[in-house]
């Protein structure tokens, strides 16, 4: 796969390492009530879907950023790579 | 009809004009006590168990496309009881004694050969990790042993010893596992289940479920609306796009695992072999082809097929192990869809919803678990009970905290 | 009572060596530090930055190459900058400075196929009009990461992981070996 | 020996003759014929057997889809089985054998299971081998195994060398025949970077075997200036002998070039070199391959593919027989016996199944319309057909054109399905193809040349286009279209006798019938359950065959039945070429510390940690086991001083006003009032709760934090660390930067250890009131060396760690050892830090093995609930936490004599070993020479409570079971006074 790194252009998807959903940037309240809870949901379920995904990608082999990639897990078509750093600024994970 | 050598015999002499199909094609009926929703190998073992060990008869198996067409025929067709957690190794093990007594119980050869696998260790630190596993096996009921560089030597004497980056300093091996030819579990399973009264429904997909007040009564399907008792999904690959039909999100991601398979060569590797300083495993089918794999690809993939920074992998871990292999040719690669969990343990539990049951989250683990899986989900589906060697498989056991981590690497599917 | 001198050590005692056409050195005793961009101050590190290098910070793939002082600067993460060269003078002015010369080991490759022979273990795509002189790129050959900068026509610069050095060296050599 | 078959003419050097040995005997053919093409030449048609029958085989095909001419290539080391004699250059010296039969290859002995072929149809193993048991892998399986498989492996080492690359282009073109060539030339033009890659050593594709014009001159010398003209781009370049293996996602293809395959030897060259070329777009000419017609024994040597017998004729210069007859179901048969006949082949016979007028007369040749071949003869060469008509025919040479299968492979690697077309019978691309990918030619269904020339013309500039090249507006090259037109004819049905359909598998007519019966009618099922496609060809003569002959069972259109696709590779690679240069100590990079030379000088014993190489132990002479080497070395450190280098702990640069912030959201402890000046250890946890890596980290300014991380986990925490930077606190400011291979450290340690350093320090007061345990400070050394000085343990004795610069961390351990030698300092390796850890209970990665928790390790308080740290709150999970969970113990044998082992797992005394039982394991021992005894570091189940209490360390794998003592994990100095003393 070619990952359309925002700053580098096209780089090989193995200088990248995958992390997993998205979601990820949104960690839960510690101190809520039920942060137990909202942490098992926040790390552990899962949407998996069959279609488009956002995901997080490291480009380890590259400059260290974190990118958000959304990507179709049926074909792998890669629409759109973002710095999570700047999504994560944005507060707007999902 | 009953397989033997004299049915062989018989038809041989005859034009082999006597030959029956090995199942039915019926239409599905209105209502089934239990529908089994996926006609791969852990459903079709189940409808097994159920029809023929727990003596429920009405059960249809649901399958999308072609009986066997998930991951029962994706796989490099390794057989093996060798886990560490007490979560884990018991039922690998029950496993593994149904595997030993398959062929008998279903009357169809899967050519289960037990070859032995040896998992090689590279550092004190492995061979110590080993040793704990290959004691906790033993504690299950399991053989292992534990082999120091010589008798490793004299087992494969082909690997390289002599010049390795990371040298081989022992390992693990169980007499036990070896091989099963594949696609003939799936098609002995669903023989046997035919023969047993169960409706295998090839080319029906379940397009949603009947669910009212908290209870599933059925299901519908592209050949119409099917009412059941109870529903077991089992569709390992695809289970989040199925259960997410329930309004249910499961602790699973679906990534691509690619297996490998070489020209026919005559024997050259005896059993399954495992490389411990990277990632693969390997073993030569009774064909000829050598059948190897290695990691996941390492993102979510319902493609069904991976790309080559993993083939690159396992083969620079084949040349760094056995580098008598590099004028062996691979001869084809696929790709099947796993179930990656959160701990890389299965799950095989009821939901919160009455009625839906699910198994789920195999990993790459699944084609060895088949006949314990169906087992213990039958067994599940009957009685409303865990099987004994299924006990730790809850859908919950995120939120409490009894994660059943092999490898200790967390919450990241991608790891295990 | 004396106390000992410590003599300082070039990761591969400065080998060269040149194979069909194409020579390759380690470039010993380089100075490099990371600088990096704080937070709530991108205005003030700009104009220190403009100041000391009379431009603004280059992005990635360019790098910055100066006479006064004799330094390349180029990019290495969103807000994080390699000062290559003469660094010791730069170094105060900066809040965020950390010291990487003796992290890195640097090679120089040139001659006329050194293309062929990079193009075995580099996956950036060097063709002469994309991968420009003074452009640079952090990646991966032979499992070790690294950085390459194209330093004129036919001459590259090669940075890795001082531990891995002789491994670094071995690729690069395989790799001119193979195709002279 | 005469090349009683050679003719005139055909691309081959007779200038260069080339002598090589086929079977012992020596043989002559020229440069530029393949082994096949020479073995023809020289009258040799029997090549070798099938795969389950072992059948006589001769040479079938001249490409890369023979499923039958398989040799041995090579002797010895260099013994490369499988081969296709189809695709093997001929080389001065070639050496080859054919493989699997038992006896010689004209008497396999193996051949008697011909015979009980009615016994052994599809499937035939799964009914029966099952009783007894035992039998399976005792008796049965070995004789399958031995007879399986197809050519033997050397079982040596590959001596050869491989390599990989990279390549980028704008467009691919994969395939050089008339369409790669008129594509290239448009792109080329267009100032397109291009690469054109073609598996054949001779470009052209078809047009060298077939006899056409284009431009008014011969096609193949359009071919060979096209080429000229391409090599003058720069922007082109050219790969003969480069098989493009596979199409994978984003437009990265991997492609396999011979390199020296052709040459008798490599010269310590790279035999292949395997690339993955990243392109924009690519456009897929790869041709058509021709496929058979199913007939009774229509599998004897001698019956080959028309377009085959053709290629041998007119590229080559070979008649494939003395009597050539020809059986057709469309006009391309026709077509092929013109050109043979202009070749000065022979030809006895045409015999089309179409009840048409004949498309033409030939002279001397006997043509049938509407007529079937029923039958063959002849055991080891073909002898006769018989006809429908029952006429008898002699011939050596039977050339089947059972129509044309475009070569789709490609489009099916991303799991694209072909369609169906029903005018040409066969299957096309569709749109289902990989991203970027444009199919033209011949590959796309364009069977004759002038379209095929045309679409290509078209389809690239369309292409380049697309990608922002202007093209010229230019006529595409002339060629006219030859006739076509087919009839499709699958199989003659036939009860008494085998119709091949799978040459190398033997799956027969008889097998899908088989397949049908039983149910196995879906595609897939098919071929699993007949092997069909799955030989070492792919099914590529196969494929649509079978699955013609299975719809017409079902009597079902094809497109009903199915489709079949293909996976990569295109064609079989070496996995040495896939390994590249990964072989022996070039699998991984080797990392080294700054050390590594002084202690080789030391004999030391280096052993793999990670990447690393460390000094494991360093024997001195006289020892003659490892145990006496590191026992010395911890009874020396626990005396004097003792050095080891540390230099493989991660090292992180933290700076910025956040950071104190920042370490205390990663850490579960708390760190945001570590003073400066001084080090803290750090637990970290995974957001599960677990804990993952631990280190300690230094304060070196307001803002400036020094940290260090296990050897193994320092990738993966700068990782996390980033990860919690830029995506779970991206409003702190806070700069991460590796500094591992920057510092050469070395941990001193003893009771000397302040001593030694004192002597090369500058003015830095070591003393215990200025530089108490815990401390840290940037100093200098050895007169103005930079340095940086941690007092820290984790030996348990007065210890410091030294960081210098990496280029004087040679030079330093050579200082200290100089002037450490009035306090006898002892450089010690990894397994004495280990003897020494165990001694003190620090922990390492056998017990933070990522799934025990702080809780676990017996450190349980250090997680802060009081703030927001990561995985602080999952680790307070119900049965994380319960009462029962296991703790970290100390262990000691009962009996001080025995030596404990880990990987042990603890019962209670007189509990049996089962998994119910099972109270927890040894994670670490060592022979402590401190205490004089084995010790051992574990977790057992509520632990903490079980000091004192005697259980059993049961190792059955080993045959050990001893009784041991749980006692504090602290063995050594457990109230520390040592170290900060």
């Amino acid at each position: 796969m070619i990952i359309h790194h925002p700053l580098l252009g096209p780089r090989d998807a193995s200088e990248f390492v995958h992390l997993g959903d998205a979601t990820l940037l949104s960690r839960p309240d510690w101190q809520a009530d039920d942060a137990i809870a909202q942490f098992h949901e926040y790390l552990y379920q899962r949407e998996n879907p069959a279609g488009e995904y956002r995901e997080l990608w490291y480009h380890e082999q590259g400059d260290r950023s974190w990118l958000i990639i959304t990507r179709n897990t049926l074909t792998h078509e890669i629409s759109s790579v973002e710095l999570a750093r700047d999504v994560a600024r944005k507060g707007s994970a999902s | 009809m009953r397989y033997s050598a004299l049915s062989i015999i018989k038809n041989g002499l005859t034009g082999n004009k006597g030959w029956k199909p090995v199942w039915r094609e019926p239409d599905p009926k209105q209502h089934y006590d239990i529908v089994i929703v996926g006609g791969g190998g852990h459903g079709l073992a189940t409808a097994h168990y159920l029809s023929k060990k727990y003596g429920v008869t009405n059960v249809a198996v649901l399958e999308k496309g072609w009986l066997g067409s998930g991951n029962i025929g994706r796989n490099t067709t390794i057989v093996r009881s060798n886990y560490l957690l007490d979560g884990n190794q018991p039922f690998y093990e029950h496993s593994m004694k149904l595997w030993e007594g398959l062929e008998t119980d279903l009357n169809y050869n899967v050519m289960m050969s037990q070859r032995g696998i040896l998992n090689l260790a590279h550092s004190d630190a492995q061979r110590d990790a080993f040793a704990r596993r290959g004691n906790a096996m033993l504690m299950s009921g399991a053989d292992a042993e534990l082999l120091d560089i010589d008798a490793v030597r004299d087992m494969v004497p082909f690997l390289n010893f002599d010049n390795a980056r990371f040298p081989i300093k022992g390992g693990l091996l169980q007499r036990r596992a070896g091989t099963a030819r594949h696609d003939a579990v799936a098609w002995g399973y669903a023989r046997s289940a035919d023969s047993h009264g169960v409706d295998i429904i090839q080319n029906c997909e379940v397009t949603g479920f009947t669910i009212h007040d908290g209870k599933c009564t059925g299901v519908q399907t592209t050949r119409g609306t099917i009412s059941a008792n109870k529903v077991g999904v089992c569709v390992a690959g695809s289970s989040s796009m199925v259960m997410a039909k329930a309004g249910m999100r499961l602790p699973i991601e679906s990534h691509v695992l690619q297996a490998f398979v070489s020209e026919g060569l005559k024997p050259t590797i005896p059993g399954v072999v495992t490389f411990g300083a990277g990632h693969l495993y390997i073993s030569q089918s009774d064909k000829g082809g050598l059948v190897f794999g290695g990691d996941i690809d390492g993102y979510n993939s319902y493609a069904q097929r991976g790309n080559l920074p993993v083939i690159e992998h396992v083969a620079e871990d084949m040349m760094a192990l056995m580098p008598f292999l590099g004028r062996a040719r691979l001869l084809r690669m696929w790709g099947g869809v796993m179930d990656m969990s959160m701990d890389g343990s299965p799950i095989i539990d009821k939901t919160h919803i009455d009625g839906l049951y699910f198994n789920g989250g195999w990993c790459y683990g699944g084609f060895k678990a088949t006949p314990a899986s169906g087992d213990a989900y039958a067994h599940l589906l009957a009685t409303d009970r865990p099987h004994e060697t299924a006990t730790q498989y809850h859908l919950d056991r995120f939120a409490r905290g009894a994660m059943i981590d092999e490898k200790g690497a967390g919450a990241q599917p991608n790891l295990h | 009572m004396a106390k000992p001198t410590l003599q300082s050590r070039s990761r591969l005692a400065g080998f060269a060596t040149e194979i069909g056409g194409i020579s390759l050195r380690e470039i010993c005793d380089i100075s490099i530090i990371s600088i990096a961009k704080p937070l709530h101050d991108h205005a003030l590190f700009d104009q220190n930055f403009i100041e000391l290098f009379n431009q603004a910070p280059p992005l990635a793939p360019t790098s910055l190459r100066l006479k006064s002082p004799n330094c390349r600067v180029f990019q290495t993460q969103i807000d994080q900058w390699f000062v290559i060269g003469e660094t010791n003078t730069i170094q105060d002015k900066f809040d965020y400075v950390t010291d990487q010369s003796d992290g890195w080991v640097a090679l120089e490759i040139s001659g006329e196929n050194v293309i062929l022979a990079l193009e075995r273990i580099c996956p950036i795509d060097l063709h002469t009009d994309k991968f420009l002189i003074g452009h640079f790129a952090r990646t991966m050959m032979e499992h070790m990461g690294c950085i390459i900068l194209r330093t004129d026509t036919q001459t590259y610069q090669l940075f890795s992981a001082s531990s891995s050095a002789e491994s670094f060296l071995h690729a690069v050599e395989t790799s001119i070996h193979n195709v002279t | 020996m005469t090349q009683i078959n050679r003719l005139s003419g055909g691309k081959i050097n007779r200038d260069k003759p080339c002598t090589f040995t086929f079977n012992g005997k020596i043989l002559q053919g020229y440069q530029g014929d393949t082994l096949a093409s020479a073995l023809l030449a020289n009258g040799i048609n029997l090549v070798g057997r099938s795969f389950k029958y072992h059948r006589p085989r001769g040479i079938f095909s001249a490409g890369s889809e023979e499923p039958n001419a398989l040799v041995q290539l090579r002797q010895a080391a260099s013994n490369e089985p499988n081969t296709r004699a189809t695709v093997t250059e001929l080389y001065d010296g070639l050496y080859a054998t054919s493989q699997n039969h038992r006896g010689p290859l004209n008497f396999d002995l193996m051949a008697a299971t011909d015979l009980l072929s009615p016994f052994l149809g599809a499937g035939f193993y799964y009914k029966t081998f099952m009783w007894p048991r035992a039998f399976w892998e005792k008796l049965y399986e070995p004789i399958i195994r031995a007879s399986a498989g197809l050519g033997k492996l050397s079982g040596e080492e590959d001596p050869d060398i491989y390599d990989k690359g990279f390549l980028h282009c704008d467009l691919l073109i994969i395939g050089a025949g008339p369409a790669g060539l008129a594509a290239a030339r448009v792109a080329a033009h267009a100032g397109a970077q291009v690469i054109i890659a073609d598996e054949d050593f001779l470009l052209g594709g078809r047009l060298n075997s077939e006899r056409h014009e284009i431009d008014g001159i011969p096609a193949d010398q359009w071919a060979s200036e096209t080429l000229a003209q391409l090599q003058e781009f720069g922007n082109v370049r050219i790969l003969p002998r480069t098989t493009v293996l596979g199409a994978f996602d984003h437009g990265i293809y991997s492609a396999l070039e011979r390199k020296t395959d052709h040459q008798l030897h490599s010269n310590g060259k790279p035999r292949q070199v395997l690339w993955r070329i990243y392109s924009k777009r690519a456009i897929l000419a790869s041709g058509a391959t021709e496929r058979s017609i199913a007939f009774p024994n229509n599998d004897r040597p001698g019956i080959m593919l028309a377009g085959a017998v053709r290629s041998y004729a007119k590229r080559y210069g070979v008649a494939a027989g003395k009597q050539i007859s020809i059986f057709t179901n469309n006009h391309s048969g026709w077509q092929i016996a013109q050109d043979l006949v202009d070749q000065g082949v022979k030809i006895t016979a045409i015999v089309d199944t179409r009840d048409i007028p004949p498309p033409a007369t030939f002279s001397g040749v006997a043509i049938m319309m509407g007529t079937q071949v029923v039958n063959t003869t002849g055991r080891k060469a073909l002898r006769s057909i018989t006809l429908s008509n029952g006429h008898v025919i002699q011939t050596d040479c039977l050339a089947v054109a059972g129509g044309w299968s475009p070569n789709v492979h490609l489009t099916c690697h991303q799991r694209g399905r072909p369609e169906w077309r029903n005018d040409i019978a066969a299957f096309v691309p569709s749109k289902s193809r990989p991203v970027g990918m444009s199919v033209v030619g011949a590959a796309n269904g364009d069977l004759t040349l002038g379209a095929a020339i045309k679409s290509a013309h078209q389809t690239t500039n369309a292409v380049l286009k697309s990608i922002g090249f202007q093209t010229k507006r230019t006529q595409p090259p002339r060629a006219i279209d030859e006739a076509f037109a087919i009839t499709p004819f699958w199989h003659v049905a036939n009860q008494k006798h085998r119709a091949w359909v799978d040459l190398q598998n033997d799956v027969t007519t008889k097998d899908i019938k088989l397949s049908q019966t039983e149910g196995f009618h879906a595609v897939e099922h098919l071929k699993r359950y007949t092997t069909l496609g799955m030989a070492t060809d792919q099914g590529k003569t196969s494929n649509v065959l079978g699955l013609a002959v299975m719809a017409e069972m079902l009597g079902k259109p094809i497109p009903e039945t199915g489709t079949t696709i293909f996976r990569p590779p295109y064609t079989p690679v070496a996995m040495g070429a896939l390994g590249g240069r990964a072989r022996d100590k070039n699998y991984a990079p080797i990392r080294k510390t700054p050390s590594h030379q002084w202690a080789s000088e030391q004999n030391a014993v280096f052993v793999e940690t990670g990447n690393w190489l460390r000094a494991q132990w360093y024997p001195k002479l006289g020892e003659t086991h490892w145990r006496e080497s590191v026992d010395r070395e911890v009874l020396a450190t626990r005396k004097s001083v003792g050095i080891c280098d540390v230099t493989t702990l991660g090292k992180i640069d933290i700076q910025g006003t956040d950071a104190a912030a920042f370490l205390n959201f990663i850490y579960a402890n708390p760190f945001l009032k570590v003073p400066v000046g001084k080090v803290r250890y750090g637990l970290m946890l995974r957001e599960d709760g677990i804990c993952y890596d631990d280190g300690t980290t230094a304060r070196l300014g307001e803002n400036h934090f020094v940290m260090t991380t296990t050897t193994a986990n320092a990738v993966l925490v700068y990782r996390r660390m980033e990860f919690a930077r830029q995506c779970l606190c991206p409003e702190m400011d806070v700069h991460l930067i590796s500094t591992t291979d920057a510092w050469a450290q070395y941990a001193i340690a003893g009771p000397n250890s302040r001593a030694l350093l004192a002597k090369i320090v500058d003015n830095q007061d070591l003393s215990n009131e200025v530089f108490p345990f815990m401390a840290c400070g940037e100093i200098t050394i050895c007169n103005g060396i930079p340095a940086r000085l941690f007092r820290i343990s984790f030996s348990g004795e007065l210890a410091y760690e030294l960081a210098v610069p990496t280029r004087y961390g040679d030079s330093l351990i050579r200082a200290l050892m100089a002037e450490g030698q009035e306090f006898d300092a002892t450089p010690y390796g990894t397994e004495a830090l280990s003897v020494m850890r165990i001694e003190k209970g620090h922990v390492v990665g056998n017990e933070i093995n990522g799934t025990t928790t702080a809780l676990n390790l017996g450190m349980g308080g250090m997680v802060s609930q009081k703030k927001d740290s990561i995985g602080a709150t999952l680790s307070q999970r119900e049965v994380l936490i319960n009462d029962n969970v296991v703790r970290l113990v100390g262990l000691q044998p009962v009996d001080k004599s025995h030596a404990l082992q880990a990987g042990a797992h603890f019962l209670e005394l007189g509990s049996k070993p089962t998994t119910q039982n099972d109270l927890g394991w040894m994670t670490s021992v060592a022979h402590s020479p401190t205490f004089g005894h084995s010790i051992g570091l574990g977790f057992v189940k509520n632990g903490h409570m079980r000091h004192g209490d005697i259980i059993r360390a049961w190792d059955g794998i080993r045959g050990r079971d001893i009784p041991v003592k749980i006692v504090s994990p602290h063995m050594y100095d457990p109230e520390g006074a040592i170290q900060r003393g």
